[in-house]
């Protein structure tokens, strides 16, 4: 790994392309660490990606690994095909909270059951970011969307999802953990355990699931520092932050 | 396509279902993901048995939306990637399939259909041709769709299916129905040597050596999903002008011409034969891809001016009877005998469909669909 | 040659076993053959049936109208298909589970008892293959009892035991001429 | 030896979130007046020179806009 | 149906989707089910906000899958209920959808097209005609078709569909596109009072004070999947023989007759004007009922004899053309003007066409899709 | 309730239907004790219920009360529409574990999620029944099944889906409880399941899910007897037996 | 003073699945030699007068073909 | 009257909403109206921009080919939609983000940077409306100035304060007939 006062230059892995992400989005954020992990564990070119429907749908932009589309919602499964066709590529879906806990579930799920040697990304800003600000599963009780106007009411709506809790009552996944992109550390934190769910595919080891608690200004309706404190106390309140499988063995908080 | 001259078993009594699983397995076939559903499960579960095997790829998917994902993935991948199912099952596989179309991704889906719509029954049925010729995903296009009516042509169609797949980067429907899966004939099998897949340098297997690509349906820029659609438009016209297959019984001089395909196919051709023996002057046409659509082929049996009307047999209520007049135009009369729900018709109901036929006065007038 | 023979009665009566059992014996001397199963709704229970055609001549229609030999097991199987009875036909009948009368193209044997008796009643069905195959000897018998092992890798040997003296319980039946047992 | 360092910050990249601002131990970055060519104020040095090259700043940006070179 | 004098609102500017959801909940929309998707979200966002107030059902489904299911359930229950998506959602409904038609179950589907296949693009097109109208899920079933061209007859067809699809115990898709859907244009509302729903002795309520009773698709009784078909294609002769619907402008004396859908219609209603101008005889017909397709009624036209063409004008590869051609059945020739790939034709793309169809020598031979 | 010197009769909300399961099927026993709770609560008129498609899809020819087929797997959101549409009836999905865990999934967790006020009884019996005895995401591990020709390779094909430990992971949930068809005493604690499930469900307390572990003598491949033995032992080994949430408070083991 | 009970088997719904033999304390039921009309063997009671009404056999049996009566 | 008018920018510069007031506000005394807007695949940033027509006859096609006004607010949509600007037709350039050549049918206007001084770069797309509507007088002035509240009810009012100080500075920039600033 870099050190510190070594400087820092743009990750290799990353395209010239300009994202198309709004300032301060998430997503920017994770695909700058991911593209250093790639770099770092010099698998950029054994590297298979799989990139969702939502914000992120455009992945194939902005790495210099090969990126596939899939459905909404169907990464995990599509990712599953790559990396049962081709058991040595590094395979990775990267998924936000409608693709990967709503529609697609199942695959989400299944994939972690069966404990595909993939490595799932998954973006949890609260929201629908790419259609516009609806409610995701992830969306906090009151919190105010496109389609939860006068706030999420659990009672009717149902209270956000924690899927790192849920996978974690299943027996194959090797490793669980989520962080949250809350400022500089958060960003330290996320880059540590994309590293940790590469690593753990490149040794073999089976599935690796990375929930990245991440900032969405435009739905957040704050500027990017404040969409920082909002991930940082409201979200993580309700997502503890945590390691909740560890070399294949669950951890209690 | 490689039709060996000596098979390797020389016959082996199969069930429809498992020949194609065989078929598949000869051609090549390196992941296998399917999810059960009644009447093709011999199909999954002689994959779940031989292709781990062979260290191949077999997985019971968790749905049949999972099961077409990962048929996309391992595509993606540059494998020969097949999954099956019936009715209900294919119809949560369309968003999946258009994908497939949109992303050019070759693949096999076998149908073996049975009764709708719904639920509907366990029994063969031919009720999904609309679905699988027209598109019964989203948008413009289109998957090549080859109809079997033996255990023979399971196991040779799945093959040829394979190599289509891969010629033209398209999708391949085997459209069966209950009746051609179920049912064990003698089967002569191909050598197990796999035809060799084309090159496929737009699969993803990691860049290197060469830049990163990507394999997308999505086209935002200005007019690119337009010119897309084009290129994908180009590949079907090419697909139509090369690949049509129909195969036609005593139509040489024959006055009532039976279009049908698959199993009603079969059945009418023992139905030319008593029709013949009755001195009516009987034949058949029996469209092999059912797209491409043999248009041209039709057309110019109706134009010949013996031929008094055709009949058109389906288990369905009136299907590739569109194809038919279309392709008519017009020409001479298209009346219809369908047979939905999960029926089988026997030869005699087809016979008395055509005797029905032989005695009605046609002024040219194209009939509408009598069911 | 062409023979077409429908095996009919209850899930669980193993219509489907002797089908196939048939076909693929037949497949070894007979040039076409088909095979087609069909299901009930039910796992267990039910009527479930299968029409096996065998010819020397290319089957088009591979869908028969009429039938040459019925094997009818159950009473809701024998009130379906005993109007498809060839006029020249040959109907066995399990006596045990219906009524029917018997006259020269019916042969009335109590399949399921006389399984019963040798242990299992499920073996009924390979009585009533005995029955006709005595009738109608387009197989050899022995062909049949050496393939019993092969056909079923999964049943414990006491049951292919069983199979066999069952089906041979039938070919007996059958020569001793008793049709009203 | 001290070391020293460059932050070059890729004006046509930046989307002037500010994430950068406030992590600089040195407060060395600020908001410009100027906008780049997409219309975001951007981000720029003050008082480049003392820059330790912590890499914080360039860590925090979401664009990998900001670049630490050492300068020998 | 009811059209009241006075309408509520004299004018509100509305997007066509947020006049279709508004259209529903003056129909007496009792529960709406959806998913997000773009370009119908602000139908979505409008039933969120404005069902709860009325004390209504609104729930953001987990996929369509689960939405068409809610919709399912709430149908079973009596309710009158919708989702709404666009393209790729629409497929993952199929099965949903086929499932409805063989309960016999009412609801209201609307499908805000985007450019396909797969993913596509979030631009309005006309690609999934042949979805809605040959059945994009299994087995034969048909569903009601509506096609608005504006933002008032979003309003005016959900509402009309909701009357419908009880009338008939039938799904009904609005097939609209991401024009008509984004589009704001005034419209005028409808009173607040929803046309009464007929009795529905067939839902599921609780077996108070009647015989407990069953809602199913499945038949597995002896021919009972068979008879449950012909009752269904019973139902569908009888809706076709009274809800047709086409509209036709300037077709008295026209030469050459365009036909088009949906915002096509629209576009193409400029330029029968401009063609006239020029002195072009041109006329229009738009068939608002895509099923039934108003097939007679193009025969008629076709078979007159100063018409000396057909130009079919559609946002795709050519889909809506073949109910053209077969209701034409060879009495005319019939051309086609395609614009896949989420792109809206402008008049000049498509008076150019007619212009174009004009200077081509026509012997009655009719041409293929020049796409 | 029936004391047991009252004797027994019939179920009244049970058809004369004979039922098409297999001798010594866990559908029927689960059909005839939840027919007597329908019975005991006096809720049989004002009950709507959905049948799966699985070996029980006939389940309306069985009961006494209102029921609606649903497509595979989407039995828990045909359920939400009739409640939602009639919040005052009483209604019930019924599915197996194909049904509701591996296509179902996406909509019995969503449903669970939401607190929809309904009642899921889901039947496990690790197998597809219906189609012939695949593979089930409740599958054992080394269990031999049509698609499993072999035994279940967790590592290929995943572990056993644990879904009551799946849901209680979710906030909403009410009433969450596996019991075990394993002879005498499952049928009574099956049957007091059900009774409280239905009782949450008549109290408007939210949603209540039972999970049965239930014999299928056809594809365990043995008699009736050993099936439930299978189910004693060996399921419940993989599947614990106990209440999981309890007034809507998890309950931890 | 003692309730005296009436075990009724309906051999009709009956499928054999014997679960009922082993629950009865009283080991009063028993598998008979005859079959029913769909070919099962049916349970049946031995001893029959000497049922407790525990209901047991009843409440094991799935098909709910047996029902205990009170004899008055 | 028949106006066509396209109003383009970058997302999040606002063209939409400006789109959308006048549409709505157009609504009022004029017939016929139809609005379209195209969104790019980016929630912010990338381009976007919608189509207004006033007419006081039906609409038939609701898209034009050519178009009366233009208002672009940058360089892209500069570039890309001047070609479509009827020969007659009336160009307003948001001279901040673009370079354009004035001539009589060319009004630049520095309308980011007029609003940034104003407090907020985002308020360009008022400043854009103001001058056009100085020159196209189809709504009167004071008809958006008392909409802002009530369209924008979600906007605190010191944004609301800021748009109409940057509408009367369009206005204003227009009346002082500075078409270079
Ligand atoms: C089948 C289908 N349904 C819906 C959509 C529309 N859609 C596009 S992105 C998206 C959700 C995006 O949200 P999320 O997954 O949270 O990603 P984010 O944009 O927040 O990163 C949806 C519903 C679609 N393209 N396909
Ligand atoms: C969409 C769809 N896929 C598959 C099927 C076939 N199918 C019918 S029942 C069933 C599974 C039944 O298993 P389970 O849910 O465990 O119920 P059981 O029969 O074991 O009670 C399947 C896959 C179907 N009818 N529809
Ligand atoms: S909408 Fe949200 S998630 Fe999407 S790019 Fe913008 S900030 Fe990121
Ligand atoms: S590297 Fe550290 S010291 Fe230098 S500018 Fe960045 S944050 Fe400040
Ligand atoms: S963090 Fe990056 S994008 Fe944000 S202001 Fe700083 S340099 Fe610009
Ligand atoms: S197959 Fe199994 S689950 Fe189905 S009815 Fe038979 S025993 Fe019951
Ligand atoms: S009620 Fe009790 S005692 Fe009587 S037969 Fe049944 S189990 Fe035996
Ligand atoms: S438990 Fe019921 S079905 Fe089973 S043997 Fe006893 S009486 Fe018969
Ligand atoms: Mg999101
Ligand atoms: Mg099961």
């Amino acid at each position: 790994m870099k050190t510190p006062t070594s400087g820092y230059q743009r990750p290799a892995s990353l395209t010239d392309a300009a994202m198309h992400y709004c300032a301060g989005c998430g997503h920017s954020s994770v695909h700058k660490l991911l593209a250093e992990v790639l770099d770092e564990l010099e698998i950029r070119e054994r590297t298979v990606g799989v990139a969702p429907v939502g914000c992120a749908v455009f992945a194939y932009f902005y790495f210099k690994c090969d990126i596939s589309e899939a459905a909404h919602g169907r990464a995990a499964a599509v990712a599953t095909g790559i990396k049962r066709a081709l058991p040595d590529r590094i395979v990775f879906s990267y998924q936000g909270d409608g693709d990967l806990a709503a529609i697609g579930l199942t695959e989400t799920v299944h994939a972690a059951n069966r404990g595909e040697p993939i490595t799932v990304i998954f973006i949890n800003n609260t929201v629908y970011g790419m259609t516009g600000g609806q409610m995701a599963p992830t969306t906090l009780a009151g919190q105010i969307t496109a389609t939860s106007p006068t706030g999420r009411n659990p009672a009717t709506m149902g209270c956000p999802i924690r899927m790192c809790e849920l996978l974690n009552t299943l027996e194959q996944p090797y490793y669980i953990e989520r962080v949250a992109l809350d400022g500089h550390g958060g960003m330290v934190a996320t880059k540590k355990a994309l590293l940790t769910a590469f690593q753990t595919q490149v040794s073999g080891k089976g599935y690796s699931f990375v929930e990245v608690l991440s900032p969405c200004p435009t739905h957040f309706r704050c500027s990017p520092q404040d969409s920082l404190k909002f991930v940082g106390q409201k979200m993580a309140a309700q997502f503890p932050v945590r390691i909740f499988r560890k070399e294949g063995v669950p951890v209690h908080a | 396509m490689k039709k060996p001259e000596a098979a390797f078993f020389s016959r082996v009594l199969m069930m429809g279902n498992e020949a194609a699983a065989e078929g598949a397995i000869r051609a090549g076939c390196q992941c296998y993901f399917g999810y059960p559903i009644t009447p093709q499960n011999e199909l999954t579960a002689y994959m779940a048995k031989h292709m781990p095997e062979r260290g191949r790829v077999f997985i019971q998917a968790e749905s049949e939306v999972a099961a077409i994902s990962m048929v996309f993935g391992a595509s993606v991948a540059g494998a020969r990637a097949m999954t099956s199912s019936s009715s209900p099952g294919i119809s949560l596989k369309q968003e999946g399939i258009s994908y497939m179309a949109g992303c050019q991704l070759p693949a096999v889906i076998i149908n073996v259909q049975r009764g709708g719509p719904g639920l509907g029954s366990i029994d063969p049925s031919q009720g999904d041709y609309f679905q699988a010729t027209k598109g019964g995903g989203h948008g413009d296009y289109h998957i090549i769709v080859l109809a079997p009516a033996s255990a023979q042509e399971m196991h040779d169609m799945t093959m040829q299916a394979f190599i289509l797949a891969d010629q033209y980067r398209i999708p391949v429907m085997i459209l069966a129905d209950g009746r051609v899966g179920q049912m064990m004939e003698p089967v002569r099998l191909y050598e197990d040597s796999p035809p060799p897949a084309p090159p496929k340098p737009w699969a993803l297997t990691g860049a290197k050596g060469r830049p990163p690509q990507y394999i997308r349906s999505l086209f935002m820029e200005e007019r690119a999903l337009e010119k897309h659609n084009y290129e994908l438009q180009a590949c079907y016209r090419q697909i139509t002008a090369t690949e049509i297959k129909a195969e036609e019984t005593e139509t040489g001089d024959c006055e009532w011409l039976i279009a049908a395909w698959g199993t009603c196919a079969r059945i009418s051709k023992g139905v030319v034969q008593k029709a013949r023996a009755q001195g009516i002057k009987a034949g058949l046409v029996r469209p092999i891809t059912l797209w491409p659509f043999p248009h041209e082929r039709l057309a110019r049996l109706a134009r010949r001016s013996q031929v008094k009307a055709l009949l058109v047999v389906e288990m369905n209520c009136g299907q590739m009877l569109e194809d038919v007049r279309l392709a008519v135009n017009g020409a001479a009369p298209v009346r219809f005998s369908g047979y939905p729900g999960g029926r089988v018709p026997t030869e005699t109901d087809v016979l008395n469909a055509l005797i029905e036929l032989t005695k009605t006065n046609h002024h040219g007038k194209v009939e509408q669909p009598a069911v | 040659m062409h023979e077409r023979i429908l095996i009919a009665g209850s899930g669980g009566q193993g219509v489907i076993s002797i089908g196939k059992l048939l076909a693929r014996l037949a497949a070894e001397t007979i040039q076409h053959i088909t095979f087609f199963p069909a299901y009930g709704a039910e796992v267990r229970g039910g009527t479930s049936n299968c029409q096996v055609i065998l010819s020397s001549n290319e089957i088009a229609a591979p869908i028969a109208e009429k039938f040459d030999s019925l094997l009818v097991m159950n009473q809701q199987s024998t009130d379906h298909f005993m109007p498809l009875l060839d006029k020249n036909g040959l109907a066995v009948i399990n006596q045990s589970m219906c009524k029917a009368h018997a006259d020269d193209r019916h042969v009335l044997v109590p399949a399921t008892e006389i399984a019963d008796r040798l242990g299992n009643a499920k073996a009924a069905n390979f009585v009533m293959l005995g029955v006709w195959l005595a009738r109608k000897p387009l197989i050899p018998n022995r062909t049949v009892e050496n393939a019993m092992a092969t056909h079923f890798p999964d049943a414990p040997p006491a049951l292919i035991d069983i199979n066999i003296r069952a089906f041979r319980a039938g070919l007996d039946f059958s020569s001793s001429g008793d049709r009203k047992a | 030896m001290k070391k020293h360092f460059r932050v070059a910050i890729d004006r046509e990249r930046c989307k002037g979130c500010e994430l950068c601002i406030p992590v600089c131990p040195l407060h060395l970055l600020a908001m410009s007046t100027t906008m780049n060519r997409k219309g975001y104020h951007v981000s720029e040095t003050v008082r480049a020179a003392e820059c330790l090259g912590c890499i914080k700043c360039a860590r925090m940006c979401p664009e990998a806009a900001i670049e630490i070179l050492n300068v020998p």
